[in-house]
């Protein structure tokens, strides 16, 4: 793997965007994920991987994965940065704590997409702009959904993300805000399943002891929880997806099947394929054109109605 | 041919007859469960019963268990480890390559992907036990090097990380399935402890493992195997945390590398001590670490169903693990 | 000296989880007064002193310091008030340097940083006063156990005190630095300092000491001036006894028998050799038969013995018992041939301190108690009965942690780790070892009757009377050699320290099997060659 | 004569095995210095833009906040004992900082800290008084400041916000060309060079590893050393928090997740032993670059899989203590 090391890079002072770092035309793109666990995180990343290995002969794409430590995630971009790569995507772990390593980047003329999360700082000038999925409008989904579909009434099960994660924040945040609409809406419980599982399923379990029939819904920051709720539930006698709506966010495929098999009612896409509007975005910021803050990547919704037309493609 | 000096005449019938009278006391004092421990445990369950809406149900009991099973089988595992003085960080990265590679192997058969779960689970834990004894370096550190390697090993095995479904109904059975009233994980876990409380009492090894951990020069010139135990404990400590692992993914119909055993051997560990076993070795208790599992597990449930926050339910696990330790410290003058 | 005391201790009572060690002791320590301290194993001898120097605290009783009434919490109370310990067991730092041992806690100071200069230089002079040529900037785990002696002893000098502890200063001590103890004795008695002095050589007790407490059972039997108390008053006061039912003689040896000329021997260790520390030695015990084997410290007694039972890998050499060829460097081959070894460090080498008396006996026997590794639990009582009986080892009862034990009582129970096994050789390296009388009576006739009953043993011992009176043969050891045997009429005291000294053995051996190596031997002037010329001692 | 004889040879080995302990010793810190200049001299050769100042910079920047956590653990490990709790700590200081920053930079960075120093003051109490192995009560420390600091945000990260620039540039500024966390890093490894090889209090941390019980009956006391190392590697794991929370601009409550076991990690690279007693912080230091710089490396190859990667870490961290091993048992 020679072409690894960054040729040619002393390769001139370009302007903003312009590249730097060109081995024999090639733009070096660095992409900072902040951890690789789970589905949703290796399709990401995937999808950028897959875009750049399209066009083999104009991108070299180094990956550098965080291990969902912030201070980490920082630490790569600054390597990115030392390395003089052309542009960077960034998916950054939480809001806070990229200020220094963007700024970084700014001072050396290297562009940086946000991809998926946002980070504090402003658009066009500390970052180029954000494609974002928009974890807050996720829960709002979720929780608009269910406020249909249970004529406004219901005792919700919250299963969390991991504790301190800004998608358990957003997610949470997004659906308690809905459904403080509805009076008759409650969460009656909410515990951390750390995104996963066999720890979901436990706590549900817990909690479906604790509660009982009062639970006629559980709204799950991701599939991987809900699916653990199911098993829970169904172990405990009772019907996921008739008696208890079970209500999530990502669209897995592990997820659609079970919309198909009817324990589960709904999952909110979070469109983990940024890799076609990743390089389109920097294709056009390096084309001088205009870029909005922010790029919203469309999320869908997963239900019974489209749940067996998107099986394949989903992830 | 005279064989008593003054002073042995004295002495001896004092010896054998107190020995004789202690005998009883000794299995519960050397090998059994320490009270401090048990007594924690009765209470927190009486004041669960009396506090917590539906805590005291046979359902619930059951689920406790279900859910204690695989930290049973790592913590029982760990005890032995810590019996001989060492430590075993690895045993949740154990756990995920054996998920991981049963759960991609579930097509060849069920028995073979069990087997090469637990097989490689094994073999990490001989592994462990070479480097440490062979090598002569501390087990913190090179449990620490197959707890980081073990979770990419586990990731690499499930196609880079991938979530890997199983939809085998025999092995999803033994997360699922019973045996007359009892969950088979914790027909599973019990049997374990069983025969781990016999191992220890009633057998050499079990003597080797805390003759190892009291003094390993004196054990071994009394003839003691001392690199067969320790690779021994570290392999049955993998072998377990195979089974646990084996467990968790049927019990989740799925194998998940990044997650399946993350931070576990804390789990195991705390139960170690709180049950009574001290890190320092030499002396074991495989119910005390039953018991101290046990502790954990009703904490964490009984926090679950009242809802209080995970955070707090780490403030409390906290404060147990240093009481019940402060109680059990051997006393000293 | 007939004014207050220096230091008076008064009912000192002391319990440990239940077992009273002391009871009602009392001690008076006079200024410039060497006071011996006495007891048999467990009496409860360094418990008192560690009472007295705040290792512990009582439970019970009164002490007072000139006249004043004191209660240290801890060592460190205890020194700043000049009350020193030297303890039992050789306790400093093995990687600090031999000037940190000494001045741990008072280290020199310029401007908050420690003088390293003048503490060295400090105890570069303090250790040659002393007469000890000792590198004070070498760590200590470079020294031998009696040299790391002696430090603690210069430690324990340094402090200019009143009180000045020594329990079983001289347990590895040559007869050199034995002397040159005595004289720092002489030296604290001159300035005033009170000396306690903890030891179970009688020898030494009379040669400096004053006075003796003597403590049985944790209790306060007598305080009387040495001059004039016979030794063997002294023994029945300490045992309890009268003086008429005591045995005569220092030991409890019968009169070892010679084996018989021409018999294959049951154990033949040949040609050992492992680096500088053992150099070609050979060793050979016939069944029934006690080998002794003296030597200075560090003569390479210890690795004898530790290449015969394959603790150590030798570089050549072989090993047989009765004809059969033991792989070298493996204790369980040599273990299941029948050989046993009770080491000489019993602390390190010996016991498992948290298990009970009853599974540190049969330890090494647990292959023969099991089946299929299932242990007999009823086979096991039966040993342990039999043997706690047999050797009178003194437990609240075998359930007891081993660690709870006195010496002499760990003693026994590790040696009875392996008589249980039937062994047909047992090595004993220093068996008697900070044993107290009687125990080392109850051991050394023990040995006897074994080796009647056709045991071949090989005694490692620093006491030549146990040589003399227990041995049918003396193989002396000198720099990692075997420079002679003794044997028959030619066994004394005087003989073996010759041979130990000059390598020679005289005419003894001048027909023997080992005349060949003693020959070869060069003179003791020329070895080793590396090592720099002698300071005058 | 002939027991002058014996004296003498004592002597003369005892200057032999003390010229062949310092060889050891010696062996042993080449040992992690070697893997470092070779894990160097490799970059250097494969990576043209690794012996950039901003590089090297990058990495000593990267590494200052382990390499201080790492500094308390050696003084911690260097008694024979062991903090688990340094990760905890570290987002303890970090949200306290953050929660304090208005109040202006030096009471926020003051009092986070001092809190720090008080809870491993509480470490070092509970173990000194109530005798309970360091494992454990770090171990319970670890989980409950965890779970207070968790709780406490509410699990979120507390952003300190632009006006307190005076705090973020303890993470961000440069004191010449030389980052603010790295002038910190060298400041205190200097000083805790000194304290331990020039003071008392650093030649009883020694005492106290090398044998504890003889420490004691020596007259030293054993519960004050021991409660000054915890508190002085809580004192320094919370200044690394700051440090941590300064740079991000916020102080996160899962900060230094795991960082107790890269610390542990990084103190053992470096040759000292965990048992206690020998070891120094200059070999620390070299443990932390080392591990870090592996980080470096990954990521200027770019392609490996987080997963290899985790392979390869592990596996380098083996051979290294491997090799110390070796090489330090040649004595
Ligand atoms: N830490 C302890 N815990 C329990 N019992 C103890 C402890 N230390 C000493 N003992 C008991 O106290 C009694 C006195 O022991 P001590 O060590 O003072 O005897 P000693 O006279 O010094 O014997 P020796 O000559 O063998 O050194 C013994 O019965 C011993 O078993
Ligand atoms: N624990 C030890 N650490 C370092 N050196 C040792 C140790 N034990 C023995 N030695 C050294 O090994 C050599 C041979 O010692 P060995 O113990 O065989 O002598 P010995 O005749 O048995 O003396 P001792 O009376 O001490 O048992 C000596 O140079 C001695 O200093
Ligand atoms: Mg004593
Ligand atoms: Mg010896």
């Amino acid at each position: 793997r020679k072409e690894s090391s960054s040729g040619g890079s002393g390769g001139g002072g370009g302007v903003a965007g312009g590249g730097q770092n060109n081995a024999g035309g090639k733009k070096v793109i660095g992409f900072s994920q902040m951890e690789m666990d789970g589905p949703w995180r290796i399709a990401e990343t995937e999808s950028i991987k897959g875009e750049a290995s399209k066009k083999p002969d104009k991108y070299d794409l180094r990956v550098t994965v965080a291990q969902g430590d912030t201070a980490k995630q920082a630490a790569n971009v600054e390597d990115l940065v030392a390395q003089r790569v052309d542009a960077i995507f960034l998916a950054p772990r939480e809001t806070v704590g990229f200020e220094q390593a963007l700024a970084t980047a700014k001072s050396a003329n290297i562009p940086v997409i946000l991809v998926d999360r946002e980070a504090s700082g402003t658009a066009g000038d500390d970052f180029v702009t954000v494609l974002k999925s928009d974890f807050v409008k996720q829960g709002q989904r979720a929780a608009d959904w269910l406020a249909t579909a249970s004529n406004g009434k219901a005792n919700i099960v919250e299963l969390s993300g991991t504790s301190g994660a800004s998608v358990t924040a957003d997610r949470g945040k997004g659906f308690r805000d809905e459904i403080a609409k509805h009076p008759e809406m409650k969460i009656i419980q909410s515990q951390t399943g750390d995104f996963n599982r066999a720890k979901a399923r436990d706590v549900m379990q817990n909690i479906i002891q604790a509660r009982g029939k009062e639970i006629t819904a559980v709204y799950a920051h991701n599939d991987e929880m809900a699916l653990g709720a199911i098993q829970a539930l169904e172990a405990a006698g009772m019907k996921p997806g008739t008696d208890v709506l079970i209500i999530s966010v990502d669209g897995q495929k592990s997820a659609l099947q079970a919309i198909l098999d009817g324990k589960m009612n709904v999952t909110i896409e979070s469109n983990p394929r940024f890799g076609p509007l990743a390089f389109a975005t920097l294709e056009k910021f390096w084309a001088g054109e205009k870029l909005p803050p922010i790029v919203g990547i469309e999320d869908r919704l997963f239900d019974k109605t489209n749940a067996a037309q998107f099986l394949n493609e989903a992830y | 041919m005279q064989n008593a000096t003054p002073a042995n005449s004295s002495g001896g019938s004092t010896a054998a007859g107190a020995s004789r009278r202690a005998g009883a006391r000794s299995l519960l004092a050397d090998y059994g469960p320490t009270y401090g421990a048990l007594a924690a445990l009765i209470l927190l369950v009486l004041a669960n019963a009396v506090f917590t809406p539906n805590f005291a149900d046979v359902n619930n009991f059951r689920n406790i268990l279900l859910q204690v099973a695989p930290t049973v089988l790592v913590a029982v595992g760990m005890t032995l480890v810590i019996a001989t003085g060492g430590i075993d960080l690895s045993v949740g990265s154990v756990m995920a390559i054996a998920a991981a590679l049963a759960a991609t192997n579930l097509e060849r058969g069920l028995l073979p992907a069990v087997l090469l779960g637990l097989a490689a689970a094994l073999a990490v834990g001989i592994l462990n036990g070479a480097l440490i004894s062979g090598f002569r370096i501390q087990p913190i550190i090179v449990t620490l090097a197959l707890l980081i390697t073990g979770r990419g090993v586990a990731q690499v095995i499930s196609r880079g990380g991938q979530i890997i479904l199983i939809d085998n109904q025999n092995f999803m059975s033994l997360g699922k399935g019973f045996v007359g009233p009892v969950p088979t994980s914790v027909v599973v876990m019990l049997l374990v402890v069983a025969v781990a409380i016999f191992v220890m009492r009633a057998t050499s090894f079990g003597r080797y493992v805390v003759a190892v951990g009291g003094n390993e020069s004196a054990a071994r010139l009394a003839g003691v195997k001392v690199h067969r135990t320790k690779i021994m404990v570290y392999a049955l400590s993998g072998l377990l945390a195979g089974m646990a692992g084996l467990i968790e993914a049927a019990k989740a119909e799925a194998s998940d590398a990044t997650k399946v055993g993350l931070y576990i051997e804390l789990d195991a560990i705390a139960a170690v001590v709180v049950g009574g076993t001290p890190l320092t070795g030499g002396r074991v208790t495989v119910v005390g670490t039953l018991i101290g599992a046990l502790i954990m597990q009703v904490i964490t449930t009984s926090f679950n169903m009242l809802g209080i926050g995970f955070a707090w339910s780490l403030v409390l696990k906290a404060a147990i693990i240093l009481v019940a330790v402060y109680i059990q410290r051997p006393k000293v003058a | 000296m007939t004014d207050e005391p220096v230091l008076r201790m008064e009912g000192i009572t002391k319990i440990f989880s239940g077992v009273t060690a002391l009871a009602n002791v009392d001690l008076s320590l006079a200024r410039g007064e060497v006071h011996a301290l006495v007891g048999e194993n467990g009496a409860g001898k360094s418990t008192l002193i560690k009472i007295m120097t705040g290792a512990y605290t009582r439970d019970g009783g009164q002490m007072f310091l000139e006249g004043r009434a004191v209660d240290f919490r801890t060592p460190e109370d205890a020194q700043a008030e000049g009350v020193v310990a030297v303890y039992q067991e050789v306790n400093l730092l093995t990687f600090r340097t031999v000037a940190e041992n000494i001045y741990l806690g008072r280290e020199p100071r310029r401007f908050g940083l420690i003088d390293w200069k003048r503490m060295n230089a400090d105890a570069a002079a303090l250790l040659k006063r002393l007469g000890l040529d000792i590198d004070p900037r070498a760590p200590l785990g470079s020294l031998n156990i009696a040299l790391r002696q002696m430090v603690a002893i210069a430690r324990g000098v340094s402090f200019d005190a009143k009180v000045v502890v020594l329990d079983e200063p001289t347990s590895s001590l040559t007869e050199h630095e034995v002397q040159i103890l005595y004289d720092v004795i002489r030296r604290l008695k001159a300035e005033g300092t009170a000396v306690v002095y903890i030891s179970h050589r009688f020898d030494e007790l009379y040669t400096v000491c004053d006075r003796v407490t003597i403590l049985r059972d944790g209790r306060f039997v007598a305080t009387r001036p040495l001059a004039g108390l016979e030794k063997i008053d002294l023994v029945c006061l300490m045992l309890g006894k009268q003086r008429e039912e005591l045995r005569q003689g220092t030991t409890a040896f019968k009169g070892a028998t010679e084996a018989a000329a021409g018999e294959t021997p049951l154990l033949s260790a040949e040609n050992l050799k492992r680096g500088r520390k053992l150099n070609d030695v050979t060793v050979e015990v016939a069944r029934g038969e006690i080998v002794g084997m003296a030597g200075l410290l560090g003569s390479g007694r210890t690795e004898t013995a530790r290449a015969i039972f394959g603790a150590d890998s030798v570089e050549s050499g072989e090993v047989r018992l009765e004809g059969k060829t033991i792989r070298r460097g493996s204790v369980n081959e040599a273990i299941d041939s029948g050989i046993a070894f009770l080491t000489e460090d019993r602390k390190a080498e010996g016991i498992i301190p948290e298990l009970s008396v009853r599974e540190n006996l049969t330890l090494a026997a647990l292959p023969a108690l099991s089946t299929l590794g299932v242990v007999s639990r009823a086979r096991q009582a039966e040993i342990v009965d039999k043997f706690m009986k047999r050797l009178g080892i003194k437990a609240a009862n075998a359930d007891q942690k081993i660690r709870e034990l006195s010496g002499g009582n760990q003693q026994k129970v590790l040696l009875a780790r392996w008589l249980c096994k039937n062994p047909k050789f047992l090595i004993l390296d220093e068996p008697t070892r900070g044993i107290d009388i009687g125990a080392k009576g109850e051991i050394q006739s023990l040995v006897g009757e074994l080796a009647e009953s056709g045991l071949g043993v090989l005694m490692i011992s620093s006491e030549l009377e146990e040589l003399v009176e227990g041995s049918s043969r003396v193989v002396v050891m000198r720099d990692g050699q075997r420079v002679g045997e003794l044997r028959g009429d030619d066994i004394s005291q005087a003989n073996i320290i010759r041979a130990m000294a000059e390598g020679t053995t005289g005419e003894a051996t001048a027909a023997s099997t080992a005349t060949a190596h003693v020959t070869d031997t060069t003179p003791p002037a020329a070895t080793p060659p590396s090592v720099p010329p002698a300071k005058g001692a | 004569m002939s027991q002058a004889a014996t004296t003498i040879d004592e002597g003369g080995s005892a200057h032999g095995r003390l010229m062949r302990a310092r060889f050891a010793s010696f062996a042993q810190r080449q040992g992690a210095l070697i893997a470092l200049v070779a894990v160097c001299v490799f970059a250097a050769i494969r990576y043209e833009r690794f012996l950039t100042e901003e590089n090297l910079v990058n990495v000593l920047r990267q590494n200052s906040m382990l390499g201080l956590v790492a500094l308390g653990m050696t003084f911690v490990i260097l008694t024979g004992g062991i903090d688990l709790s340094v990760g905890s700590l570290m987002a303890v200081a970090g949200v306290a900082a953050a929660t304090l920053a208005g109040q202006g930079a030096l009471i926020a960075v003051v009092a986070a800290v001092a809190l720090t120093t008080v809870l491993g003051l509480v470490n070092g109490v509970i173990i000194a008084k109530a005798r309970i192995q360091p494992f454990i009560v770090t171990l319970a420390m670890m989980i409950a400041a965890r779970g207070l600091v968790l709780a406490y945000t509410g699990e979120k990260s507390v952003g300190i916000g632009k006006s307190s620039e005076t705090l973020t540039s303890l993470g961000r500024d440069f004191v010449g060309p030389v980052p603010v966390p790295v002038v910190f890093l060298v400041v205190l490894f200097a000083l805790g060079w000194l304290v331990l090889n020039h003071t008392r209090f650093g030649r009883h941390v020694y005492a106290l590893g090398d044998n504890d019980e003889a420490a004691r009956l020596m007259g030293l006391n054993t519960a004050r050393v021991t409660i000054g190392v915890y508190a002085l590697s809580g004192a320094l794991a919370g200044l690394a928090g700051v440090l941590d929370a300064a740079r991000l601009g916020a102080g996160r409550p899962v900060a230094g997740q795991g960082d107790e076991l890269n610390a542990i990690a990084a103190v053992v690279v470096g040759g000292t032993l965990l048992t206690g007693g020998q070891g120094s912080v200059l070999a620390t230091l070299v443990g932390v670059l080392l591990l870090g710089l592996i980080f470096n490396v990954f990521n200027f190859e770019g392609w490996i899989s987080p997963w290899w990667q985790a392979v390869l870490r592990g596996l380098f961290l083996l051979v290294v203590v491997i090799v110390q091993n070796r090489l330090s048992r040649r004595k």
